[in-house]
């Protein structure tokens, strides 16, 4: 037992070490840099605690994606004020010391209380075990997702969508930064492509339809997709394009779209909203997702509604 | 014992994140400080609700998955909203009336004499 | 006997990339450390993908590891030759521009 | 599946299919979908509000799936009253947004489909009885004002964008700390947890701070007085009247509802903070340089008042706060509708351009003093009957500080309302302002000014929206 607990404080302390240097380093990439090590270290800690769909998710877009958007802003931020991008570092003042270690000691207590209460397992999470097999699926938090608390999912489709209307309002008026960096024009980096492209693709493909029975599903395979497609961007095998184009906003749609079908579909034919369709109607709804999520990713990261075939 | 252990580091990792976003005026900055904390949220949400026979409950794992998707897409969206101010207002700080070039000078002097210029 | 054989390729894997490690802080320049991470930190993830197959015995995980171990070889390489080449042409503009 | 469940769906589907619809055309006919949208939902209320009235509380299961299992919609009097304000005032805001947002301003393709995600993301905050989808739903909404804020692209709504942004994502931080918390206790995130004997306080606390931040409410406020007066007119409009509100809402459903019994010394402290948030909001508004600004900490004030609810849990109490929400929602839309107007005519709405202003725009000049008189109080508005339920809850309960509270309150929005309706009425305009910007189409002015009339109007003949409200809430015993 004792071994298991070392590693415990082992993970535990590189994570919150990484922290530190992303919370109190001084550069800001630097802090970038180790915010993505601190995604990837956040992941191991998900399959330590058991919870592998969280570290696909966590690895792909916690610390993928969440890293490239950030790195791309930064380079945006270069590209417009190179002094001023990062002028200020950090000016550690005692007060801000203090009021962090008060809401870490908060933290902690409420933390630590709320383990001793006594520990009935929820009895959502046992209902959910209960009536899994009548919904024929294998993976619980797919059904969690999908089925029982399928329509949280529709809304945070929604916030994904609206995250890139909400950036279409800036970015119709900012110039453009190309987000292909010299360099990738290389044979070297062509055979990447050539040989990330389709694996990624197939990866995707993969975890899209294992997901209803083991760690997988629309999240996980769509930022896969959009970490290939982040890729393609700064290969400039794909450019930004700023005529927005029908097909690329019927992408962008389809999975809400699919998702509020799963709702009314059911009320047509006099049933409740939202009942079980089956297993053929998750698969259909997480591939749409799947596509839905892939482009409004890559498209917050290129800046611009719809992309456009590079030159090479 | 283990989600001991893991509740202490969340709550580090909390601290550390109210501490980033008090430190720095800058938008990025605040940006990452809160996404620190989001994955210290996640990280008591999933380690406090009890398990269910060794593995975690299913519910609680479903909130994180969400709430993973709900702060990538606040924060790209946050992104583009500060590259656009950084335009527009020659500096990334929420405080319009405070001009960081002011603010910072006395940072950015001990930040440019420590860092040999070849940081990035 | 399997699992003594593991824990050698094991206690191996970990020291090659102990050893990239020590390289990467010891060496003076940009291209040195790029030599101690890729050789080493490749070598060591594959003893370790080779030790836990061993322990793992199926054939189907075996091959996951290894197309892993392919997968990391490729992005190694191809970002060590980026930031190879990344540098030295900073050089270069430094060394004229300086 | 009942009817009146299947208007529930169409309340929140009906706008979601239109920004989806939104998306997918071209920019430029974006806002005919969004038109058509925006007058459908509405035309729900009715029948919803018969249902409402035949049966106390709508409540709907999605999937099947009963609570803690599924997620569950209700709809009873309280979020029908701000659905009817979130539906008056958008179709009040859609001429403005109209004249402002016309197809050749870059930002026009964004803004309508964001118009409809504002109004999908209301709606279902305010139906929601789920607390995890609740902050789903809230997230949606703040997201999308965020983003309608910054279609203004001035360096002061940019900035304001991104504090309320950084803010909101504070408080639903401590939001989901406490509803974490509370799903560790009780093993159900449903808002109404039968058969459990007592909430954690740590959990009740971090969501209702939680809650204060998106509310808005006094000493997290600080968001909010640049959001609203830098927002495009419509935005600030369809923000001051509902977007707090949905918020605050959920802020009593969690008291009342799914606290069991929340401790009295939480209530009198809440109500001190309310007392605290109109002394402060008042005298805020009163020294504010710009028209919008005294309007913006106008609802600080008034979003104080309501905190008043919670010590004085009463069903009177609780239909004059109902009421107060109805007529504040109406009358803070129409001023800051008028105010976009003064501003797009005068080019800024700094205090020093009233004067004159009701010989220039009369019809401006009459909303801001209709709405005043509301914000006040006075006897025939709306304002007065919210007031006075409140007073007479105050004096069944006995409580004094709250009654010379509530007085002192209509006394302090007097000042900042008659200090603007002074400038603007009885100085003669001393020096004509440089030039004149041509004037937005009459239906704009003419829409907030209804606005403001139905304020008033609704004050002389309360009683089917006051006996809704009867019902009260199942945390207040009649």
């Amino acid at each position: 037992m004792s071994a298991q607990l070392i590693v415990d404080v082992l993970l535990g302390l590189i994570l919150v070490g990484l922290a530190a240097q992303v919370a109190i380093g001084q550069h800001l990439f630097r802090a970038i840099v180790f915010y993505v090590a601190f995604g990837l270290a956040m992941a191991v800690i998900w399959a330590r605690l058991g919870a592998p769909d969280l570290a696909l998710a966590d690895a792909a877009i916690g610390a993928g994606l969440t890293g490239a958007l950030m790195m791309v802003a930064f380079r945006r931020l270069v590209e417009i004020d190179p002094k001023q991008a990062q002028a200020q570092g950090t000016r550690s003042s005692t007060l801000a010391v203090l009021i962090g270690v008060l809401a870490a000691g908060m933290v902690a207590t409420i933390g630590l209380t709320a383990l001793t209460l006594e520990h009935q397992p929820g009895h959502a999470g046992l209902q959910v075990m209960a009536a899994l097999d009548d919904t024929g699926l294998g993976n619980p938090i797919t059904g969690v997702l999908l089925v029982f608390r399928g329509f949280d999912t529709l809304i945070e489709m929604t916030v994904l969508l609206t995250a890139f209307v909400g950036s279409r309002v800036m970015t119709n008026r900012s110039r453009l930064y190309v987000a292909t960096i010299a360099g990738f024009q290389l044979p070297l980096v062509r055979t990447l492509v050539a040989v990330i492209l389709p694996l990624a693709a197939l990866i995707a493909m993969h975890l899209l339809w294992i997901g209803s029975d083991q760690p997988g599903g629309a999240f996980q395979a769509g930022s896969v997709l959009a970490g290939a497609g982040v890729l393609l961007l700064l290969t400039g095998t794909l450019l930004p394009a700023s005529k927005s184009r029908a097909l690329v906003r019927l992408a962008l749609v389809a999975g809400v779209a699919s998702l509020c079908a799963l709702v009314l579909a059911p009320m047509l034919r006099g049933e409740v909203a939202m009942a079980y369709l089956g297993r053929g109607s998750l698969l259909f709804a997480e591939a749409l997702m799947m596509v839905s999520i892939a482009t409004s990713l890559t498209l917050l990261f290129a800046g611009r509604p719809s992309l456009k075939l590079g030159r090479s | 014992m283990t989600s001991a252990v893991f509740v202490l580091v969340a709550a580090a990792i909390f601290g550390l994140g109210v501490h980033g976003l008090l430190v720095s005026a800058h938008i990025m900055r605040k940006l990452l400080a809160l996404n620190l904390m989001l994955s210290a949220l996640f990280l008591l949400l999933i380690v406090v609700p009890a398990t269910i026979d060794g593995r975690p409950d299913p519910v609680p794992q479903a909130l994180v998955l969400t709430g993973i998707v709900i702060a990538v897409s606040t924060t790209a969206f946050a992104l583009a909203l500060m590259v656009r101010l950084f335009g527009k207002q020659g500096h990334a700080s929420i405080h319009p009336d405070i001009d960081p070039r002011l603010l910072g000078r006395k940072a950015a002097r001990k930040g440019q004499d420590r860092a040999s210029g070849d940081d990035r | 006997m399997i699992d003594a054989l593991a824990l050698a390729f094991l206690l191996s894997g970990c020291f090659f990339i102990f050893a990239g490690t020590v390289g990467m802080l010891r060496l003076p320049d940009v291209y040195c450390r790029l030599h101690a991470l890729t050789k080493a930190d490749n070598l060591g993830l594959l003893l370790i993908c080779v030790s836990l197959s061993l322990l793992d015995g199926r054939v189907r995980i075996a091959l996951l590891l290894l197309l892993i171990w392919l997968l990391a070889l490729l992005a190694s390489t191809v970002s060590a030759h980026l930031i190879a080449r990344h540098s030295r042409a900073r050089q270069a503009s430094e060394g004229d521009g300086g | 599946m009942t009817p009146a469940a299947q208007l529930l769906i169409g309340v929140v589907f009906v706008p979601l299919l239109t920004a989806l619809v939104a998306v997918l055309l071209p920019p430029r006919r974006r806002r005919w979908a969004v038109l058509l949208g925006g007058l459908a939902w509405p035309c729900l209320l009715v029948p919803l509000s018969l249902a409402v009235a035949r049966e106390g509380t709508v409540t709907m299961v999605f999937g099947g799936w009963t609570p803690p299992l599924g997620i569950g919609w209700r709809l009873d009097a309280l979020a029908l009253v701000v659905l009817w304000v979130h539906a008056l005032a958008g179709i009040a805001a859609l001429p403005s947004a109209w004249q402002r947002f016309d197809p050749d301003v870059p930002e026009s393709g964004p803004f309508w489909s964001l118009w409809m995600i504002l109004a999908t993301g209301i709606n279902l905050a305010l139906l929601a009885a789920d607390l995890f989808n609740l902050y789903v739903a809230l997230e949606l909404t703040t997201l999308a004002a965020v983003a309608l804020i910054a279609t203004d692209d001035g360096i002061a709504a940019l900035a304001a964008a991104m504090r309320y942004l950084l803010l909101a994502v504070l408080g639903s931080l401590l939001y989901v700390l406490g509803v974490g918390l509370v799903y560790a206790q009780t093993g159900s995130l449903a808002m109404q947890q039968p058969g459990i004997d007592e909430l954690n306080n740590v959990a009740l606390v971090l969501m209702l701070t939680g809650l204060m931040v998106k509310a808005a409410i006094f000493p997290l406020h600080v968001w909010l007085p640049h959001a609203y007066s830098n927002a495009p007119g419509p935005v600030a409009a369809i923000m001051a009247a509902v977007v707090g509100k949905a918020a605050l809402v959920a802020f009593w459903r969690i008291w009342f509802e799914t606290a069991v019994a929340p401790p009295a010394l939480l209530a009198d402290f809440l109500g001190l903070v309310g007392a605290a948030a109109i002394v402060y909001g008042a005298i805020a508004a009163y020294l504010q340089p710009r028209l919008k600004m005294v309007i913006a900490y106008s609802s600080v004030s008034q979003f104080g008042f309501l905190l008043l609810l919670l010590p004085l849990a009463s069903q009177q109490a609780f239909q004059g706060a109902g009421f107060h929400v109805l007529t504040h929602g109406l009358a803070k839309a129409s001023m800051f509708l008028a105010a976009a107007n003064i501003v797009t005519v005068l080019g800024s709405d700094s205090i020093r351009h009233l004067p004159g202003l009701d010989k220039r725009m009369p019809l401006e000049a009459f909303t801001l003093a209709l709405a005043g008189v509301t914000l006040i109080g006075l006897p025939p508005s709306g304002g007065f009957t919210g007031k006075w339920m409140l007073l007479s809850a105050a004096w069944e309960a006995g409580g004094w500080f709250w009654l010379v509270l509530i007085v002192a309150s209509g006394l302090m929005s007097a000042a900042y309302v008659f200090r603007i309706l002074a400038l603007t009425c009885f100085h003669p305009a001393r020096r004509a302002v440089h030039q004149l910007h041509p004037r937005p189409p009459g239906i704009t002015s003419l829409a907030a000014l209804i606005l403001a009339l139905l304020a008033v109007v609704i004050g002389l003949y309360p009683h089917p929206v006051l006996d809704l409200l009867g019902a009260g809430m199942p945390g207040i015993s009649p």
